[in-house]
């Protein structure tokens, strides 16, 4: 078990021609995710990967031709919006955007459609999503992961990688791991995230890493407290200035608004145990699980 | 990006909302040829990335193009503090406009709201006061109404949005054209945030802006041509402007003395917090992103190293698609083209992160191994220097 | 019972304040249908039809105050688009749009949103609904009516009110009738209302009157093969030319589109009595009820 | 409402669809200096509403000016046969173009289409051809996508309506942009059919619209104010074109002789329909509409009787909102107004039905009770005549 993905989804990659999406997808085929085509308008009927991957001119052909249920979209900025509404259009069911500085307002149009065709979109500017041992989607790197019962929910890329590091040193494995995105408007929250773990029989505790901007991670607390499984808290940037856009568009203070502080509380009142550190993480997850 | 509201009335004016006569002065001249132009009292307004003006001495009324004159004479030029940008700001330019016959002010607003993830329609019959302020004393003068963003600003929506905040039911009909502009308006620039503040409804019962604050998304600045030339980092943290010029996410930090540089949003942030901490103040914030190449690293030190303030750099990567081995060189190279005084910190963990360690052996650069010992060891180095 | 709404359906009316607002649903009320409220904005608070029916500004306000779940469209062309849009947001189930001449990217759009909505629209450019005793939305004169086993639907107004008049004269009442309406995009077609009509035990047979123009007839004639109900036709136009829009602006023949023949072709396919002549109506009905 | 293909190409031009260099002309001497101004060989093309206008020899080529003023002077005023048509047209303008190098030609349509209730976008690889033809011969040519109309034409229906037709690969990213231009022309003007016949490549890689065929949605039109001046009614039937003056819904029917007048579509069809069974034959389509005044039943009654070929008028109405009383002084006053040659039956049901046949008991009309007996009486009564 695990969410989201596994050994036998099947996955299209979106922009596949351009450089970062030969890299990834290679990376991704080594792990055993099941990278059926690509995508890229004009290149149909080529393949790429020492022909292991057929290209296809629009995703609705991918999708005829493989049964792909996943794409992954490595697509540039100005075409990304295009591309994660041709795939819902299409009627994949799970949209890994990993684009960095879409418009916002592309993202809202995009998000309510994916949302009205019933699809689920990861991102966008997220790492992917990883189920250990089984596929990887997008630019995760996953020799720093090890099977186990820790799911891993982030919305930052790098510190999600120095946490899972941080598991793995401990002997602490994971089931999945998503990269939700560091931008205002993403497809898959926090909240949308929690209830997987929650319902996954594998997983027996989850790490959220959480960050100053919106209040996401308030939300989500509401959630966690109607949790049985244990979760442990990280919230980067208590040190972040307000009204400073902190690298990721989303990670920002807006007057009262995003505070670290009011994260690490309404987290706290829900029963997470928040590390000051991520080298804090792996003792309390030992901690929330007895071991 | 931050547009000068003489700037955002551009805009306006380009959507059809009804903006006040007027034309923007840079010389004392242009002020009073332009007051003279529209013939009757006019309000002058100082050009800069700030709210509260009035209150900052930067708005001014006069009634003939020598009172005029004597005001731009005096103000253009001038360095005023505003309480709201926290800062001291230099009028450059002014806004010369006809003084409305005011009889309603409302204010009016359309953001991006990540709660609903909509646009929302903010409106409060309060106009001319803070937003915020209004909030908290009569919160029922406020509507805040998600906008569909398939179907745009819809004339119900528009409506009920007013009927929400208690507004003039007989000004209704005449004010959702204008909010429906606006909505055209801010869609069409890519903004996300268009603030009208104050909507004046004048005595003969025109609908126009009295005010207006607007923000771009930079992310959306590829495909607004005609507003790329609106962009001004003049009132900007020069280091910040630099880094800007360079394409270098970087936030100066007040008050700190480590310098960070790190990849990735969430770990630089991780780092700042780390720092502090480990009793240091962080100094900024810099992203050098995914897969940074050498230059890239190079260029970022020197920018870190710009600001007199710091007295120890850390860097701390966790390589995924950024090669420990490459940031390593970029530092190596940063190291040759710069004459560094303060100590360096470097971890490098993830892909390639030894080979990355061998390469920076022959340096007297400090290593660590983990994120809590670069902080501390950074600390230590910077505060015995 | 009855199809779509019967005397406990809580109607508000849009566009009250008008000429055709007032007249309207002054009938509506005297033939026992429950009008709750109207809407005009700008007027809310005040009462209309001695003091029988309360004006809301909003559909909203007017849903929250008196739990209608049907609306009844009579404002201009202009407005009815962001009328029938204003409806479907406060989550209005059936939406009947009476007004003629909305420019046709209007009805496409809102449309599309009702069904997204999950609600239902009537019309527009149509006469509305009648449920026999118990209910009347829209424009159709009641007193043709009589109760009994036959339910009708039709894309016109005074044909349908002929048609009625002749199955009345013969001594057969009626169930439901539903104008569906002229335009060349309606929120409800005879595929639409057909299944209604066939799950409803009141009812016996269907009168369904066609015209030139599209091909609903041909699309219902497929349904109709598997009903289990009688259902006679009638399509009008047999000598209208091709090419000339005939009064509604769905009614016409384009190229080999929508030719009247091919319709009653159709429907004979189907196992339907096609009258020949509005006259011959209650004959087929009496015929195929074994009356 | 039909537009001429010049009027197209302002609205095409409008919304920045590429389309040849040249001007629309009304005299030898507008032809000769549109054809220098453009200063290669053009292309003459009669303005009519009608395709088919090459073979009409209504389209000429032109290498000089002078060889333009030869063309325009046996064109201008002349009235030439058009088959699609079917009707002799006279072409008063000339749209004077540059003759374009064409490498390929693809057709490119977008309209509504009732069974999907979406607007279609309309591709066809054999451009210039018309498309039932295409259609026929060469199915798998042609590709039809429904469009969001809440998103409009995304970038990847186009992609995916030209790829699905085999469309050459190499020119999609620039096709892309000129058909969401055109997307955009089309709902802006509230088109309802926008035919672009042939979309042109040339020589030098350039999409350009050679022809454009334009109809607009008259229920659109209030909001149309700049296409208002754009409807031209010459070349209707002067009977239907004087009714369209008077707001009166009339459709002349060839060949008939019994004039019918009605209320409502479907009834004045079934109306016409029972008038053949009785074996008359229809002469017009006139829909009185919904709660029809006297004054709007006499003015339909004039134009009925305008058509020389009517020798008999049949009224049927079934009263709802309209009132048989009013339709009735409506007929009183019509008589009184006009002389009435032919011989008119009047069915009146529903709503004051009664009251209505007292009023017209002190005239000589002929009553009847149903539909069948009216139009039977109408023939017989028009036949004897």
């Amino acid at each position: 078990m695990s969410i989201l993905i596994d050994k036998s989804t099947k996955v299209i990659v979106q922009g596949i021609t351009g450089n970062a999406g030969i890299f990834h997808t290679t990376l991704m085929l080594d792990y055993g995710t099941l990278v059926v085509g690509g995508v890229s308008p004009g290149k149909g009927g080529q393949k790429v990967i020492d022909g292991r991957v057929p290209i296809f001119d629009t995703v609705e052909e991918a999708k005829k031709a493989t049964g792909a249920t996943a794409t992954c979209i490595f697509v540039p900025a100005r075409f990304a919006a295009d591309a994660v509404l041709e795939a819902a259009d299409a009627g994949i069911d799970l949209i890994v955007c990993i684009t960095e500085g879409i418009p916002g307002h592309d993202e809202l149009v995009f998000a309510n459609v994916v949302r009205q065709k019933g699809a689920r979109l990861v991102g966008p500017n997220c790492p992917g999503l990883l189920t250990v041992g089984q596929a990887n989607i997008g630019i995760i790197p996953d020799n720093i992961f090890i099977p186990g019962p820790i799911g891993v929910v982030s919305r930052s890329g790098t510190l999600t990688y120095e946490s899972v590091d941080a598991l793995t040193r401990a002997g602490l494995g994971q089931t999945t791991c998503v990269g939700i995105g560091g931008d205002p408007f993403i497809g898959t929250r926090f909240i949308d995230v929690l209830p997987l773990f929650e319902a996954d029989p594998e997983t027996k505790a989850v790490v959220m890493c959480g960050e100053v901007g919106g209040s996401d991670e308030e939300i989500a607390a509401e959630y966690i407290k109607t949790m049985t499984k244990p979760v442990i808290g990280f919230i980067a940037g208590l040190t972040a200035p307000p009204g400073k856009r902190m690298g990721h568009a989303g990670a920002i203070i807006s007057g009262t608004s995003g505070t670290p502080q009011a994260k690490v509380d309404a987290l706290k009142a829900a029963g997470v145990a928040v590390a000051e550190s991520p080298s804090q993480i792996p003792g309390l997850v030992k901690l929330a699980l007895g071991l | 990006m931050k547009l000068y509201e003489y700037q955002a009335k551009e805009i306006l004016k380009k959507y059809k909302v009804p903006v006040p006569a007027g034309a923007v002065a840079e010389t004392v001249d242009e002020v009073r040829s332009a007051t003279a132009k529209i013939g009757k009292t006019v309000v002058l307004k100082g050009q800069v990335h700030s709210g509260g003006r009035g209150k900052a001495g930067a708005v001014k009324l006069a009634k003939t193009s020598d009172e005029a004159a004597a005001i731009a004479h005096d103000l253009l030029g001038k360095t005023l503090f505003f309480a709201q940008a926290n800062a001291n700001l230099k009028v450059n330019k002014l806004l010369v406009e006809e003084a409305l016959a005011i009889k309603h002010e409302i204010y009016i607003a359309i953001t991006q709201d990540r709660t609903t993830q909509r646009d929302i329609l903010i409106v409060s019959t309060k106009g001319g006061m803070d937003i915020e302020a209004v909030a908290e004393e009569s919160p029922e003068a406020i509507s805040k109404t998600p906008i569909d963003p398939l179907l745009g600003l819809t004339d119900y929506t528009a409506r009920n949005a007013l009927f929400a905040a208690g507004y003039d039911k007989t000004l209704i009909a005449k004010t959702v054209p204008v909010l429906k502009a606006l909505y055209a308006a801010y869609i069409g620039s890519d903004a996300i945030l268009a603030e009208i503040n104050p909507l004046v409804i004048t005595d003969d019962g025109a609908v126009i802006a009295g005010d207006a604050k607007w923000l771009i998304d930079d992310n959306a600045l590829y495909r607004q041509i005609d507003l790329q030339s609106f962009g001004d980092s003049s009132e900007d943290d020069p280091i910040e402007a630099e880094a800007h010029r360079r394409g270098i996410q970087y936030v100066r930090l007040e008050g700190g003395n480590i310098g960070i540089i790190g990849n990735g949003a969430g770990l630089v942030m991780t780092t700042m917090d780390e720092v502090k901490r480990a009793g240091g103040a962080p100094a900024d914030f810099l992203d050098i992103g995914g897969g940074a190449k050498a230059e890239s690293v190079r260029n970022s030190l020197e920018i870190v190293l710009s600001d007199p303030n710091v007295k120890g750099v850390l860097f701390n990567i966790f390589g995924g698609i950024t090669r420990g081995d490459e940031v390593a060189n970029g530092i190596i190279e940063g190291l040759a083209a710069l004459d560094v005084k303060v100590p360096i910190v470097v971890r490098l963990a993830g892909t390639r992160a030894a080979e990355g360690a061998a390469i920076l052996k022959q340096t007297n650069l400090v290593p660590a191994e983990t994120m809590q010992e670069a902080a501390e060891k950074i600390v230590a180095l910077a505060l015995k220097n």
